[in-house]
């Protein structure tokens, strides 16, 4: 397997991973988890150090592990006392945790190089090279088999249970009336949150993990209005990124974590420029149309009520818009066969009385 | 004292003030992370400052960091002004793209031949206990202002904080005023990202303000309370470095924010949980006590009055309440000698019996008063009283009784014992 | 007042009741909700839960469906506590209570009523799909099934609520203020809707609003102000001159009392922080 | 917005040289090393025989490293990879060892013996800066050699001049570190940085090491360790501390500061490298160069 397809299918399955349970977060107003549970780890691999007192994967993924749910538990419990919000409850558990982690590290590993970019956080350029060896054959990159096997679990979790995700995110009150515990499928996500989010950190690092969780969810929300497609697209954009971050890096020689994060913002901004439906441009456009037709019916209303045709200059005193604005409005008008010119002014026509009627705007007087 | 202690102090408490003040207004405005968003995504502004000017000047980095910090901030309120994106989604995004961009440009520095480029992300874990007279100079000529202006402002902040809607229909300048206070929020977040670091940072506007929310309904309280609470936190955290050896300035005063906000989620009088279990388990006690006072006093009206024994049984027929509950009751009743058992079963003491009148009396006069002034909207009694005691409170009933004409019959045609019955 | 009109009487039919309470009390931190409640509320029937602002009404309905937890007391269904008869229960909660940008479809949402009846891990299929259209039909939604809900008018997402009640097959509704805020054309059709579930033998169990339709729209009543005031048909106990005594005077008193308690509280109502 | 932030980005691809560079493969062995100590070791020996390429460029500390795209084609085709090793490239040491079963990866640290070798009070784990100790880094010598020779046979002979002419530099550099040292008066043999990696300096030539914060990037400093490093400056009357190129200058500044509250002045002697080299092209960009520079910065600021 080259070095390339390697880092494109490790960064492809844990973009499609953090796309699947991110659209869930993004849905339940706790995008931020991913960024919490990456700092909130260290005490967790502190503790496995002190405890083992070596820097072995293993023991570190488990301390971290062990730190990641009760990072979830703790923002849980925090926000069901309905004493904070969710927000305010993510804010107040990962600064907690992550200062006990310096406290310890401080004071019980001063002089070991013990710090989350050292011996957690993963790097995906080099994850060609960190093969998996069972029994002396080698099965290919070790992070390829975690974040596919992560991938695998997502995929059956959201399937199997995506009427119980669905419910328990749209509406808990039905849920629980239907007998769908939400409290349970809130520990059941949340659980797959912090094993993914742990286990991709160990793989490709902190940064990848943190915006794919949030950045191609959001952007899939602005595409579309069904979840499923929302799933769908979200974990579309993630491979997207995934593919032109590992292009990005290659071409500038920079980190591809770090390119695939960008890349993954950059197609969010197109979403929110260019979404069909919810984009900036086509709500101005839908904005201007508006104001347009306003516009026009209310120089048609004018015409009707003065019967006579009017001159232009007339109509550009009676309005006060600016002449290229009249203009904009009177051509729109007359493309469309409302008004048209009459001994050097401007009358209705028939067209024009009729699309007033069909406006519902036949009885509207127009007042000054 | 030393220098070091005294600037810890000094600067810790100031910025645990500003951020209290400023975090009350994140807080209620469901933006406490915007914190954590602006100070991972002033990275590729550190980055960029060093690759513009060529050197580690803290000034330019800062500057650096302030201007990404103000494109994020502005960014999160276009994305959620003008999409469906909601502000959790909305820092996420802010947060992992622009860190995202500063990785990038911070390893292509590290291709390039100048040299000394390593430790910018650094800057953003600053450490508290390196706070030197510049960093409070600066502080102080930012923070001072900074909480004058939240002072001078504090109507307008707090309508835009409580219902932005009606801030603008009276008139305000909502998005100015919107802006003005990220703005303030973010500065006060870049100047304690190289002094003290993003998680500090967080905590420091996060937990005062949430540690007041608990004592406090009154957001004119509120504010100077989570800055006493910041600034005491600031305080007590540098006093635990100095007394303690190997403890880290920074993370010290944030476990002393927290543990200052999980006292007052336990504690605080009326928000507080351990209050709130109390309260239940006793308003649960209270309630089971009288309905069984109620139900001896009862069964002694249909034998013709006075105090008749009755079989647990039938009690618990009567209710049908887990046995258990009725158990604990009884022994709360007995014990205070209201309750008599004997062979027969329970019996109303006489000074029970007094008791049980006194409850029958102001559950028939309260059944009595609901169902005359079934008030609709307008009548706000129930859900602004604060508790049993409050809403049949002696005064109370004695004011009901006179409002209600002293009548002798409940609704149902039940008599209303008079006041101090046996 | 009528005996009859009276609190725990039961339905003159005999007929087993479709709700019991018995001893209901439920508190809001140490604010009483619903204080020592006991009802039967009859099978087949309309019935209005009428009372002022914090009486407990949708207190009421979700003590009943267990999301409140209960001090004291129990609530049965036909004879047996609720979550052995979640078959038997549809519910459709207030309007504001879910986040209408949910990127969902209205058929969607209607098919989220029968995921009950699926249980754990099934998917609902076409069957389901064509049950759910059928529900939108009758409530006039036919042809705003694939409409993003949050693109539909507020008495568009009621019916859309509606529907997935009619979805659940229930023989007992629960519904929390359905005809509050919605237009004329909507309350039509709520109430034809109300009135085909009674003709089926089914129980409507709703929180209303607006007195002047209590006599019209249901047929029994239940008037709760925290504690039960009466309860019984809406032609003995929802009597003019109930009314009358209901509207009579206004409260001094223990509103001024409880005022002295509750001042400066501008955030009294928003749930946390 | 995103504009502000992309041109920049852009202007910064054309600016900066060296990007994506890709050098013909001219038949010679591809070296790759992970520190630019090791590069200049490696360079130095293979002379003109084989390329030699450093992931970490000048001014990187290893343990601030992030990997860049182009890692993985340097990766990919390299002949022959040096390293560090006892966990100085962090999480990278485990899959170079993983990388050793396949192709040659030697890590120099890892052929010294552990007696050699500063263990950590109370930890199983050693001190990684082990160039800092330059009798030591000589030792690394003959690893890099018979790396070399393993991989190209041919060059064997040239390598072994190489090697020998780089051992000599090492230990006249050695030797004239410790002279210079000793110019120092013993009482001001303090050597106070911002953070703790001059162990095996300080043990070699004669120095105690204090730093403010330890050994990892996460752990901060206390206001007690502050006030202990301090009475010590002013105790001892230290003439002056150092600050680091990879750790930002405002902790040693607040050091001084608080020296100077107590009465003593201390001057910040200057920039040491701690674990990276200067740029490329300048003395401080090789590694006697470096050696020199912060010798020299000592020697003159304490004497």
């Amino acid at each position: 397997m080259s070095p390339a397809v390697a880092i494109l299918l490790v960064g492809g399955a844990v973009a499609a991973s953090c796309a699947l349970l991110g659209t869930f977060l993004v849905l339940r107003r706790l995008a931020l988890l991913g960024d919490a549970i990456s700092h909130s780890v260290l005490p967790g691999i502190a503790i496995a150090f002190l405890l083992t007192g070596t820097r072995n994967t293993l023991p570190m993924l488990a301390g971290a592990g062990a730190l990641g749910v009760l990072t979830v538990f703790l923002v849980e419990a925090l926000g069901r006392s309905r004493r904070v919000r969710e927000d305010a409850s993510i804010g107040l558990v990962f600064p907690a945790l992550f200062s006990i982690g310096v406290i310890l590290v401080s004071r019980f590993a001063y002089h070991v190089d013990l710090d989350l970019d050292c011996v957690l956080y993963g790097e995906i350029a080099y994850a060609p090279w960190d093969l998996l060896t069972l029994g002396g054959r080698e099965l290919g990159p070790r992070a390829l088999w975690v974040s596919g096997g992560i991938l695998l679990a997502n995929l059956v979790l959201v399937i199997a249970l995506y009427k119980e995700l669905k419910l328990g995110t749209f509406d808990p009150g039905l849920a629980a009336a239907l007998g769908f515990s939400p409290v349970l499928v809130h520990y059941v996500l949340m659980s797959a949150v912090s094993v993914t989010v742990v286990g991709s950190f160990e793989s490709v690092g902190a940064i990848l993990v943190v915006a794919m969780l949030v950045v191609p969810p959001a952007a899939a929300s602005l595409l579309t209005e069904r979840l499923s497609r929302m799933l769908v697209l979200a974990v579309l954009l993630g491979l997207a990124s995934t593919a032109g971050g590992y292009g990005v890096a290659r071409l500038l020689d920079c980190s591809i974590a770090g390119a695939m994060a960008a890349v993954a913002g950059l197609l969010f901004l197109i979403a929110f420029l260019f979404s069909p439906s919810q984009g900036l441009v086509a709500r101005l456009l839908r904005r201007r149309r508006l104001r347009a037709r306003l516009a026009g019916q209310l120089l048609m209303l004018h015409l009707r009520e003065s019967g006579a045709p009017r001159p232009r200059a007339d109509l550009e005193r009676r309005f006060g818009w600016d002449p290229a604005t009249l203009d904009r409005v009177l051509r729109r008008l007359r493309a469309e066969g409302l008004v048209a010119a009459e001994n050097g002014g401007l009358r209705l026509t028939a067209g024009g009385g009729l699309a007033l009627r069909e406006a519902g705007l036949d009885q509207v007087a127009h007042r000054d | 004292m030393s220098l070091a202690l005294r600037n810890v102090l000094l600067g810790a408490s100031l910025l645990g003030m500003l951020g209290g003040v400023l975090g009350s207004f994140a807080l209620l405005r469901r933006q406490s992370l915007l914190s954590d968003s602006v100070a991972h995504a002033s990275l590729p502004g550190v980055v960029l400052a060093f690759v513009l000017t060529g050197s580690k000047d803290p000034l330019a980095l800062l500057l650096g960091a302030l201007a990404a910090g103000v494109a994020g901030a502005l960014f999160i309120l276009l994305v959620t002004r003008q999409s469906r994106i909601r502000e959790d989604s909305a820092f996420g995004i802010v947060l992992s793209v622009f860190f995202g961009v500063g990785i990038v440009l911070l390893t292509w520095v590290q291709r390039s031949p100048g040299g000394n480029q390593t430790g910018l992300d650094r800057f953003l874990f600053g450490q508290a206990a390196t706070l030197m007279a510049s960093d409070l100079r600066l502080m102080a000529l930012f923070g001072v202002p900074a909480l004058l202006l939240v002072f001078l402002l504090f109507k307008e902040f707090k309508l835009l904080s409580f219902d932005r809607g009606f801030a603008a229909s009276l008139g305000r300048p909502v998005r100015a005023l919107e802006m003005l206070l990220t703005a303030l929020l973010v500065l006060v977040v870049v100047l304690g990202l190289q002094t003290v670091g993003i998680i500090l940072m967080v905590a420091t506007l996060v937990a005062p303000a949430a540690a007041a929310r608990q004592w406090t309904d009154d957001l004119a309280l509120m504010v100077p309370l989570a800055g006493l609470i910041g600034g005491v936190s600031g305080a007590v955290g540098a006093l635990a470095s100095h007394v303690l050896p190997q403890m880290p300035t920074g993370p010290a005063i944030v476990l002393v924010a927290t543990a200052a906000f999980v006292l007052s989620l336990l504690a605080a009088p009326r928000r507080g949980l351990v209050g709130e279990l109390l309260r239940r388990r006793g308003v649960s006690l209270r309630i089971r006590r009288e309905n069984l006072l109620k139900d001896l006093y009862s069964e002694g009206e249909a034998a013709g009055g006075g105090r008749v024994a009755v079989p647990l049984a039938r009690l618990l027929a009567r209710r049908d309440m887990p046995r258990r509950c009725l158990r604990r009751a009884l022994r709360s009743l007995t014990g205070a000698g209201l309750v008599e058992r004997t062979p027969l079963g329970l019996r109303l003491s006489p000074a029970g019996e007094v008791a049980a009148a006194g409850v029958v009396r102001k559950h028939r006069l309260w059944e009595t008063y609901l169902s005359r002034f079934l008030e609709l909207d307008g009548d706000h009694v129930h859900r602004d009283a604060e508790d049993m005691e409050h809403v049949l409170g002696d005064d109370e009933v004695a004011a009901l009784e006179e409002r209600l004409g002293h009548p002798t019959v409940d609704p149902h045609g039940e008599p209303i014992p008079p006041r101090g019955a046996p | 007042m009528n005996p009859d009109a009276t609190a725990g009487a039961l339905p003159a039919d005999g007929a087993e009741p479709a709700v019991e309470i018995h001893d209901l009390t439920v508190t809001y931190r140490t604010k009483p909700v619903l204080w020592d409640l006991d009802a039967s509320l009859p099978a087949g029937h309309l019935v209005a839960i009428v009372g002022p602002n914090g009486a407990g009404k949708s207190t009421l309905l979700k003590a009943a469906l267990g999301l409140v937890p209960r001090n004291t007391g129990w609530v049965k269904i036909f004879g047996r506590p609720y979550e052995k008869q979640r078959r038997l229960v549809g519910y459709v909660p207030q309007r504001e209570s879910v986040d209408w940008d949910f990127p969902t479809s209205a058929l969607d949402v209607v098919t989220m009523g029968l995921y009950g009846g699926l249980g754990w891990l099934r998917r609902p299929g076409r069957r389901e799909r064509a049950t759910a259209a059928a529900c939108l039909e009758k409530v006039g939604m036919a042809d705003f099934a694939g409409r993003q809900i949050s693109q539909l008018s507020g008495g568009q997402q009621q019916r859309v609520f509606l529907a997935r009640a009619l979805a659940q097959d229930a023989r007992l509704y629960f519904m929390d203020e359905p005809f509050a805020g919605v237009d004329a054309t909507t309350e039509r059709a709520i109430l034809e809707l109300l009135q085909t579930l009674r003709a089926e033998g089914r129980t409507v169990v709703a929180v209303h609003h607006d007195l002047q339709t209590v006599a019209g729209y249901f047929d029994h009543v239940v008037l709760l102000n925290m504690r039960l005031v009466a309860a019984g048909p809406v032609a003995t106990t929802f009597t003019d001159e109930n009314l009358q005594r209901t509207y009579g005077g206004r409260l001094t008193v223990l509103s001024q009392a409880a005022e002295a308690l509750t001042r400066q509280k501008p955030f009294a109502r928003d749930r946390a922080s | 917005m995103r504009r502000t932030i992309l041109v920049p980005l852009i202007a910064l691809a054309l600016a900066v040289p060296g990007c994506g560079e890709r050098q013909a493969d001219d038949g010679r062995p591809l070296v790759v090393t992970t520190t630019g100590m090791i590069g200049w070791l490696a360079g130095e020996i293979a002379g003109d025989n084989a390329r030699v390429v450093s992931l970490m460029g000048p001014g990187v500390d290893p343990h601030l490293y992030k990997a860049s795209g182009g890692d993985v084609r340097r990766f990919d085709e390299a002949d022959l990879i040096l390293y560090n090793g006892l966990h100085l490239e962090g999480k990278m040491v485990g899959i170079l060892e993983k990388m050793s079963r396949r192709r040659p990866v030697v890590a120099l640290a890892d052929s010294l013996p552990a007696d050699l070798l500063r263990a950590l009070p109370g930890e199983a784990v050693y001190d990684p800066h082990i160039w800092f100790d330059v009798s030591l880094w000589a030792r690394t010598v003959p690893v890099v050699e018979r790396a070399l020779a393993a991989v190209d046979p041919t060059g064997a002979g040239a390598y072994r001049e190489a090697a020998a002419r780089v051992t000599d530099e090492l230990v006249s550099l050695d030797g004239w570190v410790a002279a210079r040292i000793a110019a120092i008066p013993e009482r001001q043999r303090v050597l106070v940085t911002a953070h703790d990696a001059f162990g095996y300096f300080g043990e070699r030539y004669g120095l105690a090491v204090e730093g403010l914060q330890g050994v990892s990037t996460v752990t901060e400093a206390g206001l007690q360790d502050m006030d202990r490093l301090v009475d010590l400056i002013a105790g001892r009357g230290i003439k002056a501390i150092f600050v680091e190129s990879s750790v930002p200058r405002r902790a040693i500044e607040s050091v001084q500061a608080a020296c100077a509250d107590r009465g003593h002045a201390v001057a910040i002697g200057g920039e040491l490298f701690s674990d990276a080299m200067g740029a490329a092209g300048t003395p401080e960009g090789a590694y006697p160069g470096m050696v020199r520079h912060n010798v020299n910065t000592i020697v003159e600021a304490l004497r």
